[in-house]
Formats: structure tokens, C-alpha cells, sequence
């Protein structure tokens, strides 16, 4: 059980599906010679050589479609999008055209097809590069999306999706690229459409994904020093959303708070509260809340920042708030 | 392939003789020669698609009107020549993508009228089994990659299909039509750079009728000569009458033979006139009569009738023998989409993924997200 | 008090917004010669000529963005996307551009831009053509997202957003545009931000926006018949949402069904569920269900079309099971 | 203005003579001498703010390394030349966008570097008052219209602003600066067209670094003499040498020329070299030490100083003079920034909106939707 990075997990994955299958390739900006923004292609261009790990110019809605047009004739493409904000340039391409492919055509083609791109804000990046919008993709049927939280999750999912015929998008982020953790070296190939109780508990449901699983289980681990046992729920797969997890964990403990980077209103955290409503009503002691972004343009200046985005202090002080409603705790 | 030698020489700034059916009868004679080294047989065929198509757009207009299609519809009268000429310049191998206005192509293709027909009714028995529609026709075993309706989303799709032929030195080519206006998106840019970048074997076809839907291409594209643009990838260019399904047929496979044989992408640019508005629910208003009248002028259909009894090759019997098996075809095309089945409901789920997973949502819209009267969710 | 359509409610705004202020204009494809592929812009390149009603190519992202540019000159664009499903297109200009350019220089240039779009399924126009992702824009601080679902609101709301100093994007809808309604001849200008009961009522709270006012009043007029009073909020304005009203209403009849035609998971809907059960929680007496159209990509067969859009029908059951969960009609 | 007389002749490709600072003090007699009828006071305040872009960058670079800085952080160095060019052809009335590589843009507009440092550290001082940082810099009153951090933004926004130019029948153009990797994207193509079709004002200015972060130009770009691309819109292209402020300021001025009298857009490409990597992080190891060699031949400030002295208009004394100046101006305006108050967390909801309505949202994050304690929404 060797301990990696995040990125090493996705960097080592990468290249035992290069070497695996022929048909993969990487398609994407700056992941060759300049190894990636975010160095995860690092070494592959040497290994692999131009044709099988392919930069491209600055023409995100021209190489995404390409890498759908690739897949269609039976290419395993895994595109890299820099962040997640330049995906709004492919959208049309990833939303109109590669998860419509399948159904529109009456299933004669599929498309399979990874887009990895990190999501996150807490970098100074300012409005434009911090947006976490992966609501955009979840959204739509046609396509999958995965959200890992640790290594081996990440070179999991990874896997799973190149190994699926449809277009699967990789949610990662820019804040758990340098996070470690233990990858097996069994070559797992996550279940997609599955949510994960990371940390049992009994007295209150923690849901999170992504970036927001670590600051989740470190709020568990806080509360548990007073005797309170939090159950963390790591959601995973955005799409298909795996509800049965969700509520059966909320009919055990009575209440629940969603942990998301995103902004709340309409964000991915609105559907899991709906979600938990409509499946727990009856188990339910206090409101789902929801701690979550807060709904600016997200500015440089550090200190806007620190305040704007969630962090351990806002899940533990509603997980508090949450706990005193269902008079578990003291008021 | 090199840009045309004359640029700004265009079909439309010269356009030929006004040709009127014969009425009279020629004298049964003369040989039938070939034109341009295309035998007899060849040209008649071409003239048999070509007629072929007219009459299912017509028949399409017709059942549009009578509600038995539904969305939009988009036709390819006018178009004809050029969409023969395309076609029938490629391999059977080679990949075709278009947009919307792409029955014709699929007719080209060798598709059977019967079940591109039943497409528009939107029948099980259609192309894209009645979930594309008009629209979106497509068809693995005939390389037809998909209309798309969204403008200009055909065309990265085309180069990543190219790249996929080039990632496997296959000996394939990959053709991708577009409008005229089409030309001004975006994705054409990014698309024409990443193909002449990589080297890809792919033609881009553009189909300038001139209009977008009721925009001129002059007011949409600050450079008109739109086989001109090509330039701007160092990628070979030319323009040819689209009226003339030979000059057509003559462009594309030029260009297919310099994707096979060098890995170089070509933009060859077809110019015609359609006939009618948009689509079919388009009076096409924006048009002065003038204008409308030299459309029909640019008919290909008495054009290369003509061109063909000039030749000896067709006589009036041998065109009505043609009119009426196309006539038939197209009848029997939508008799078949008529009688064919419309999709069970319970299909609805069927097509959103291709590899199942855990959780997809398979929900009708008054469906609860769980058993509402016994809630258990495992 | 007039009666009109939908459109000509828009047509007669558009006309009188472009007499008013000389910094008004209109961009879009097809808006001129052709007078808009619905027709909303009949009439008006004549009036006006083509300084004031200008076609553009198809080039969504570059005319969207040109618009903006526009704005932070001070002159107050009004665009048309042809559909909703091609602002894909532009979205990059939309939420990177239009949502930022006031808070990312710290409140320096305002964005006086309005997008007019329609959504809508149900024409048979496809998977690509009948998408409803008002959600994207819905989603996004900076925006403001109106939903008009009568010619009064259409017109009243367009002149709000006219007058508004920040980019608003107004959400039309295919199937409205033929519908007819009286239209006050006093210019109301409509308030930004607002819901509105339109129909009141005591056992449930049927929410909807755009088209699916119209079918919840419907339904609430069936129900009407047997004594079981409807209360029908228009959501009006998806962004800002006016939470109060809908949990006031709610904390009144004690139940809530949602009527969306977009994607259920994580729709509009998601948010409006979410919200009702933190402000209302202890007056639900029943889950807060939604009903929202198949997540399929929209077929273009017609029973296929049929099946996948919520209809009257749909609304009725989901209304009628949600009674029946209060206990408050028999089981 | 027409395309560049021989196309293939290039700055690049005609390297000038590599300037060594001259050791030994020249003899001090000459008289200054105008250079292409620029005065020599002129010359110096070019030179000065080439000296204060440089010290002002390579301060920013010091900053950024002791985390006084966040974000990314792009620099103008090896731009220099390019980036007074341009601004110093403006009109005040003038308006610019730029990219995130704006620094220099900013202090050539006239911004107070003080105002610009205190955007890097984010202060409330800052031109966008700390909301910009580094990518985002705006000021209203020197018309800078923003710098754009996604790729390719911010030219319909230029196109735009042209618009409502012309739209007012004003006599002011419009600047758009851009990077040669951001020739791929769609919006440049569309940006372009629109600008050539709708005669706008506007002068694309295309910085030809000849790199995007790693990626060259010739990776990148299918047609690499980005100047041609201007043809596919029927618009003047022209190179320059970006290393030669005179050169990039006497293209812009004839292009803003053009703009103002003939309503015609223009492309000018300035050919430079990047002296570091992409950003302050960026260690630059795809470069090959010969390549980072020639970058620094291409140097703009030894090549100006140079040409100075030759024409009598600079001395050692003087120099000496201008680099203490901007090092002190540097140094306050660091000073400045390090002094100057962070935005108080309640301005936080300050800029969502322009205009106030009903029901914004103004929750931080452990905020409830409703009050918790006492649950009363109205
Ligand atoms: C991105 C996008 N914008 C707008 C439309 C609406 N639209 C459909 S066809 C069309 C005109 C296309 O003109 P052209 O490319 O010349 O093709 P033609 O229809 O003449 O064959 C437009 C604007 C669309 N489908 N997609
Ligand atoms: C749409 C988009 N894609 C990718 C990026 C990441 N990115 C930032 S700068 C850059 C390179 C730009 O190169 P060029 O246009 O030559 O400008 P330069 O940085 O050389 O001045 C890239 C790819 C981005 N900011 N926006
Ligand atoms: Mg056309
Ligand atoms: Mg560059």
C-alpha cells in the first residue's frame, strides 16, 4: 500500500492505462512539453511520445469536441481541461454534443471519453478562476461525474472511467492535488453511481465530496472528542447520485449537513437536502442546512477570500447549530 | 489541390445558359458520349440521386405540412448537385459528418429512403430509430456520422474523427459539410487550425447557398470568398459551382486523395441557391422576387438535364422512366415510414447510457424519488 | 387593459424600450431581415433600421460578448439568443464576463446588458433543441434571472431589465409565446427579486415558474372543483429567489409539490425543496416532491417526447399523493 | 495600412546586431538627435518607462516570491518595448483591453505604480480595490477596461466597446491586446469578423512571444505569421518588430489612424521574446538553454539603450539618473501597497450587483437561510 499524492495517484494511473490499452490517449493544453499546469502529465510525453499524449492550442471547445469525434470511432480519449472555469468554452461540445450522442442517434454510438479538470477556489485566483461548477455537469443525463476525495479514490475513478463507454467527467481539485494518502497497488476500478460512508456515527450525517470529504472528516474527528459521532458520507459520484446511501444514513442519525465548495443556491448541496426531505421526512429532527460558498464573484484580495469560502470552523459551527435543534446537544 | 487559380471567378458571378427543357424531341442518334470521362451509366445515376432527392424533400414538405413530422425540417432543395457530388466522390470507407440539413446526404450515402423517411415520422424503423428526427440522421453501417443541429458542432467531431484515422494510419478520409454561415462560429476557427496543425485527412465542404436563414453570406462574413479563409491555417481552398454535381464530385475527391495520400486537410467551397426558405415553415419574406427567380435559375436539376441530352445520354423517356421509380421510391418510402412503429414508451431509458451503472435515474415525471407509499429506499 | 400574446407583449416592450432611451439596441441573429426566428422582432428593423436592430452571424460567444463590451460603454444592449440551448455557446462570455467585470474590478463598470432566450421543450426539436438550463444562469452570483409566465410579467419584466444597471437574463419560453393574457397599458415595471402568489389558497403550495404557472393553475383549478384550494407561487425570479414568500406560504399550507421543466436532479426544483424544508420545517406535513421532466436526452419522437415533459396529469398525481401523505384527503 | 509589403520578413528571422552595453563612455560631444522624428526627450520617457516596467515586474516577481502575493502573477518582461509601444501610440480617450498579463499595460497607461503594486498585495488601494489581483486591472479614468484571465475574453468585449464608438459616432478607437497563443481560440475569429463586417474601431494587437506557456507558436498555430490571419476577415494585418517601441508605436498609431478616419479595424503582430516563464512559477524547463540564450538577445532594453546612445540621446550619467528614478518609484510603490488596508471582510457583498433589489443573497458560509434561533422569515 504505497502512500502517494493525489496527483501522483492520477499521474501513476494515467500511465498504466497508457500502457494498457493502445486506444488511450491524452489530449490537452500545455500537458506535454510544459508537463502540465498542474504537473500531472509529468514525464508522460517522454515516455509515451507526441501521438499518444497530444498538446494542444488554446481552442478548448475545438479539442474537446475532437477527443468526442476520436471517441466515437472507438478512440478511449482522456482530455485535460486546465481548470474547470475554461470548460465553459467546451461546454456546448460536452453538454450538447458529447452526451447526446448516444441517445440522439438511438444508441448506435457511444462516446467514451474522460475530461479530468480540477475544480476549486482558495488560491487567490480571483472571480474567474475559482469557480466550482461541476453543477453544470451533473445535471445533465448522458454524462457521469466523479468527484474523489483521496489518492486512491482519484486513480479509482480514474480508471473506472476510462473503462466506461460514455463521457465521464473527473472532477478534481486544485486543493488536493498535493493531499497523501494509501493507493493499493491492486489496480481497484471504483463502482461509479455509489456514494461511501467514510466514518460511521450515529448522531449526525456529514456529506461531502470532493475537497469537502477531508474538511468533513476533520470535523467528525473534532466532535468526536466531546462523545459525538458524526457519520461522513463522501458522495463521489455526482452523477448518477446514489440517494439510497444518502437516506438510509439520514433515517439512522435524524439529521443532516451538506458540506460543498460551490455556491449554495441551486449548488449540489440544494439537491441533496431535496433529496433527504423527500426520503428521510420521517426520520428528520432538524432542517438539512447546507454550509456553502458565499454568492460573490469570488475576489483576489485574501482576506474576502478566507471569508467567502467554507472552511472546518462554518461545518462545525452548523453541525453544531444542526445537533442543538435536535436537542441532542444542549442549547 | 491548390487555392483556385482565379480568385473571385465564381459560379454565381458567371452564371451559364438559362437551360429550358427541350420540348422537342431529339433526334434518337447521336451516341451517348461520356462528359468529362464519366460514363453514361455513371451520369444517369447521378441524375437518378439527384431527382431521388428532390422528390423526398418534396414528399417531406408535404407530410411536414400534414403534421406527420414533427420539429424542424430542413431541406436540401437546390442543393442536390452538391450533395451528389459529395457523396458519391467518396469511399464507402470514408466518415461523413453534416448539420441538419442533411437528408439529402444520407439518401447519398446509399441509406434506404424507407428508413430515412421513418426517421421524420419518427419511427422505430428510422436511421437514429425515431430519437434524432429530422435533424439528427445516422448510420454506422453507412459511415453517416450524425447530423447535428447545433451550428458548427459537427465540426470538431470530424476532426477527432480524422484524428482517430491518423492515430491509426488507416487509409480512411473523413468529410464534414457545413453552410455558409457556419463558416463565422467559433468552432470552425479552432476546428480548421487543429486539422491543418495535425495533419488530419479531412474535407471541410462548405455548402454556400448564400444564406444563413435570411442573412446574406456578404452580411455575415467579412470575407464572402469563403474558400479564402482557408488561408488562415495554410490550408488549400477552392470554390466550385455546387450547381455542377461533376465540378462537385471532381473538388471532393481531389481533396479526399490529398487526405489519403498526404494527411492534408482541404476547404472546398460549393456555391448554390436554395430553392426555398429555411426550413419548411419559412416563407422565406426576406427574399425579393428577383432574388427568388434567380434562385430557381440556379437549379441544378434542368441544368444537368440539360447537360445530359446535350451529351446523348438522356432522353425524355429514359427521364421519365427515372421520375417514376423515384416516384415510386419515395412513395413506398413513406408508406413504410407510415405503417412503421413509434417507440414504446417503455424505451425511454433506453439510450442514455451505454455502460449501465449503479443509480441512473429512470424516473417519469410524476415518479417520486422513492416508493411513496411504502418508503424504503434499499 | 389589452389583450395580447406573449409576443407581442415582448415585440411592443422591445418597441417602446427603444423609443425610451436612444442607448437602447438590439443584437441578435436573424432579429432583423427575418424578423427573429419567433418573430418577437417583427416589424422592428424597419422601424428602427439597422443601427438600433443589428443581425450578427451565427457567432453566439462573439456577439453575446460584444454586447457586454457595449454595456461597460454605457449603451444598454438587449440580445437574443435564438434558443436558449445555443447560449452554450456564449456562456463562457455570460458567467466569466458579463457576472464578473462588476465585482472583479471592485464595483468600477456596470453590465446594462439583457439576454432574451426562450426555453422549451415539446416541439420535437430534439435533444439538443428542448433543453431547459435556466439553472446556469440561475446558479450565478452577479446575474439576475427573470421568468416571466404571463404577456404582463414578459413585458413588465423586460422593462425591468432594461432598466436594470446589471446583465439579466430574461427566460422566455416556445410555449408561451402564443399565449394571451390582458397587458395594463401603464408600463408596470416589474420588481426584481420577487415572487407572487397568483393564486392564493389554504392545503397546498404548488410552485412553478415560466410555462409551468400555467399548468399548475390548471391543476389547481381541477382541484378547485372538489373543494381542495391551491395556492399557485410563480418563482418570477429564479435569481435573486424570494425564499420568504415561498416558506411563508408554505409554513401556511403545511405541504409543497414543484413543477419544473427541466432535469429533476439538482433542477430548480432542488433549491426550492431544499429551502422550503430549512424555513418551513416544522410546518411540512408531507416531503416536498417535484415534478420535472425525465432525465433523458429529450427524444424526438413524439409519445417518447410526451412521456419524458410534465403535464397536467403528472402535476394532479403528485399533488393528489401529496394530499393524501397530510392525510388531508382520504387514502 | 496594408499587409506587411514582403510576407516572410521578419523581425525574428533578421535578428539586429546583438548590442553589448557599451563599456566605455562615449565621447560626450555629440549633439542628441531625433530618431525617426522622435524628439529626444521622447526617446527617454519611452526608455523610462520600459526601466520602470522592468523594475516594476521584476519587483512584482520578488513580491510574489515572499508570498506578498497571490494567484498567478504573469509579467511583462521581454515585453517591454511592445507594451510602451502601444500605449504611447493611444490617445487618451483611447480605450484598452488587455490580457492577464497586464502590469505594464497599466503603468504605460499612466496608473500610478503604487495603485498597481496595491492590486498585487490586494489592497483597497488597488486599481480594482483588491478584487483583481494581478490578472484583473482596471481603471475607469485611464480607460484600461480591464485585464482578462481567460484566454481570448476579452475581444468581443473589445469588439464591443468599439460598437458603442461607433454606435455614438465618437472619435475614439479601441485596443485589444492579446497573447499569440490566443489567435486559436474561437473568439478571435469571431471577434474579428464582427469587427470587419460592423467597421468598427479597433486595433487588435497580437503580443507574439512566440510562446503560449510552453507551447510554441508553431505547436500551436496552423498559419504561425499570425498577421495573415487578418485576411480571412478582409482586414489589414501587419508584423512588427515588438522589441523596437518605435516600430510597435508608429504600427499602432497608423492603425488607430485607421480606425478613427476609415472605421477599419487593423491586426498588428509584435514579434518579442519572453525573457522567464509563463508566470512567476513557472521555471521555463521545456526551453533549451539556446532558446533561453536567444530570448535574452532579444532583450529590448540593452537594444533601446543602445540605439540611444548611438543617436547621442542617452549617456551613462543619464541612465544612471532614469534607474534610480524608477527604483525609487518602484520602491514606494511597494512601500505604498505594503501600507495600504486589506478590504474589511464586510465589504465582501459590496459588488454582487450594480443595481440593489430584493433578496440578494448575503449569507457567509455557516450562515442559515433563515434565522436559526428563531425561525421567522418575515
Ligand atoms: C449555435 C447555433 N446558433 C444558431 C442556430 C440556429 N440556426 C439554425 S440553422 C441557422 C443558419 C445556418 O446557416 P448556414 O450555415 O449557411 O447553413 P444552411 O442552413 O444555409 O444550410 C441558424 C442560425 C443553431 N442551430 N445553432
Ligand atoms: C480559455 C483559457 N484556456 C486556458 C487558459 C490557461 N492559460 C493561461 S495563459 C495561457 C497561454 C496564453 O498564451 P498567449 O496567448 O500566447 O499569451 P502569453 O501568456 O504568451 O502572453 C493559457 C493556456 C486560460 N486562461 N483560458
Ligand atoms: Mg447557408
Ligand atoms: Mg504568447
Amino acid at each position: 500500500m504505497p502512500v502517494m499524492t493525489y496527483r501522483q495517484a492520477l499521474r501513476e494511473t494515467l500511465r498504466e492505462e497508457l500502457q494498457r490499452d493502445p486506444d488511450v490517449l491524452l489530449i490537452g493544453e500545455e500537458i506535454g512539453a510544459f508537463e502540465g499546469s498542474y504537473k500531472i502529465t509529468e514525464g508522460l510525453l517522454k515516455e509515451f511520445g507526441p501521438r499518444r499524449v497530444r498538446d494542444t492550442p488554446i481552442a478548448e471547445e475545438g479539442f474537446v469536441g475532437a477527443a468526442i469525434g476520436a471517441a466515437m470511432l472507438g478512440l478511449r480519449p482522456i482530455v485535460e481541461i486546465m481548470t474547470i472555469n475554461f470548460s465553459l468554452l467546451a461546454l456546448d461540445q460536452i453538454v450538447n454534443h458529447a452526451a447526446k450522442i448516444y441517445g440522439m442517434f438511438g444508441g448506435q454510438t457511444s462516446v467514451p471519453l474522460v475530461i479530468r479538470t480540477p475544480g476549486g477556489g482558495g488560491q487567490q485566483l480571483g472571480a474567474t478562476h475559482s469557480q466550482n461548477i461541476e453543477l453544470y455537469y451533473s445535471f445533465v443525463p448522458g454524462l457521469k461525474v466523479l468527484a474523489p476525495s483521496t489518492p486512491a479514490e482519484a486513480a479509482a475513478m480514474l480508471r473506472a472511467a476510462v473503462r466506461d463507454d460514455d463521457p465521464v467527467l473527473l472532477l478534481e481539485n486544485l486543493g488536493l492535488y498535493n493531499s497523501r494518502g494509501q493507493v493499493p497497488d491492486t489496480a481497484e476500478v471504483a463502482e461509479i453511481g455509489r456514494a461511501a460512508v467514510v466514518r460511521p456515527g450515529r448522531d449526525l450525517t456529514l456529506i461531502g465530496y470532493s475537497r469537502m470529504v477531508s474538511v468533513a472528516l476533520q470535523v467528525a474527528e473534532r466532535f468526536a472528542e466531546s462523545g459525538v459521532e458524526i457519520e461522513v458520507v463522501d458522495l463521489r459520484s455526482l452523477r448518477p447520485l446514489d440517494r439510497a446511501t444518502l437516506v438510509e444514513s439520514v433515517r439512522r442519525t435524524g439529521c443532516a449537513v451538506v458540506a460543498e465548495d460551490d455556491w449554495l443556491t441551486y449548488g449540489i448541496g440544494a439537491e441533496i437536502a431535496a433529496t433527504i426531505q423527500e426520503g428521510a421526512f420521517d426520520h428528520l429532527d432538524a432542517p438539512v442546512r447546507r454550509v456553502a460558498m458565499a454568492e460573490v464573484p469570488l475576489p483576489y484580495a485574501k482576506p474576502l477570500e478566507l471569508a467567502a469560502l467554507p472552511n472546518v470552523t462554518d461545518l462545525a459551527t452548523v453541525v453544531e447549530q444542526t445537533l442543538r435543534a435536535t436537542r441532542r446537544v444542549g442549547a | 489541390m491548390a487555392e483556385s487559380p482565379v480568385p473571385g471567378t465564381t459560379a454565381e458571378a458567371e452564371p451559364g445558359p438559362i437551360p429550358d427543357l427541350p420540348r422537342k424531341r431529339r433526334p434518337r442518334s447521336r451516341k451517348p458520349k461520356a462528359i468529362d470521362g464519366t460514363e453514361p451509366e455513371q451520369l444517369l445515376e447521378y441524375l437518378r440521386l439527384m431527382l431521388l432527392i428532390r422528390r423526398f424533400e418534396e414528399r417531406a414538405a408535404q407530410a411536414y405540412t400534414q403534421a406527420r413530422i414533427g420539429g424542424y425540417c430542413h431541406l436540401n432543395l437546390g442543393e442536390e448537385a452538391t450533395v451528389v457530388g459529395v457523396t458519391q466522390a467518396m469511399e464507402p470507407t470514408d466518415y461523413l459528418f453534416t448539420n441538419y440539413r442533411e437528408h439529402g446526404y444520407a439518401l447519398g450515402r446509399g441509406i434506404d429512403p424507407g428508413r430515412a423517411m421513418a426517421e421524420l415520422y419518427g419511427r422505430t424503423t428510422g436511421v437514429s430509430k425515431g430519437w434524432g428526427g429530422s435533424m439528427h440522421m445516422f448510420d454506422a453501417q453507412a459511415r453517416l456520422m450524425g447530423g447535428y443541429g447545433i451550428v458548427g458542432g459537427q465540426l470538431p467531431l470530424a476532426v477527432g474523427a480524422a484524428l482517430a484515422v491518423s492515430y491509426r494510419g488507416s487509409a480512411e478520409a473523413v468529410v464534414c459539410h457545413m453552410g455558409d454561415g457556419t463558416t463565422n462560429i467559433g468552432a470552425f476557427h479552432e476546428s480548421l487550425n487543429l486539422a491543418s496543425l495535425w495533419d488530419l485527412p479531412v474535407v471541410f465542404v462548405v455548402v454556400n447557398n448564400q444564406l444563413g436563414m435570411g442573412t446574406s453570406v456578404e452580411q455575415s462574413c467579412a470575407e464572402p470568398e469563403l474558400h479564402r479563409r482557408a488561408a488562415a491555417y495554410r490550408m488549400a481552398g477552392v470554390r466550385v459551382d455546387g450547381t455542377d454535381v461533376l465540378a462537385v464530385r471532381d473538388a471532393v475527391r481531389e481533396a479526399l486523395c490529398v487526405a489519403r495520400r498526404e494527411q492534408r486537410p482541404t476547404l472546398v467551397e460549393a456555391v448554390s441557391s436554395r430553392l426555398r426558405g429555411h426550413s419548411v415553415v419559412d416563407p422565406a419574406r426576406y427574399r425579393t422576387p428577383q432574388e427568388a427567380d434567380a434562385a430557381q435559375r440556379e437549379d441544378p436539376l434542368p441544368r444537368f438535364q440539360h447537360r445530359l441530352r446535350e451529351a446523348g445520354v438522356l432522353d425524355d423517356r429514359t427521364l421519365a422512366d427515372l421520375q417514376s421509380a423515384v416516384a415510386a421510391e419515395v412513395t413506398r418510402a413513406a408508406a413504410f415510414a407510415e405503417e412503421s412503429p413509434h417507440p414504446q414508451v417503455a424505451s425511454l431509458f433506453d439510450h442514455t447510457y451505454a455502460t449501465a451503472v449503479a443509480n441512473e435515474s429512470r424516473r417519469l415525471p410524476a415518479d417520486a424519488l422513492f416508493d411513496v407509499e411504502a418508503p424504503a429506499c434499499q
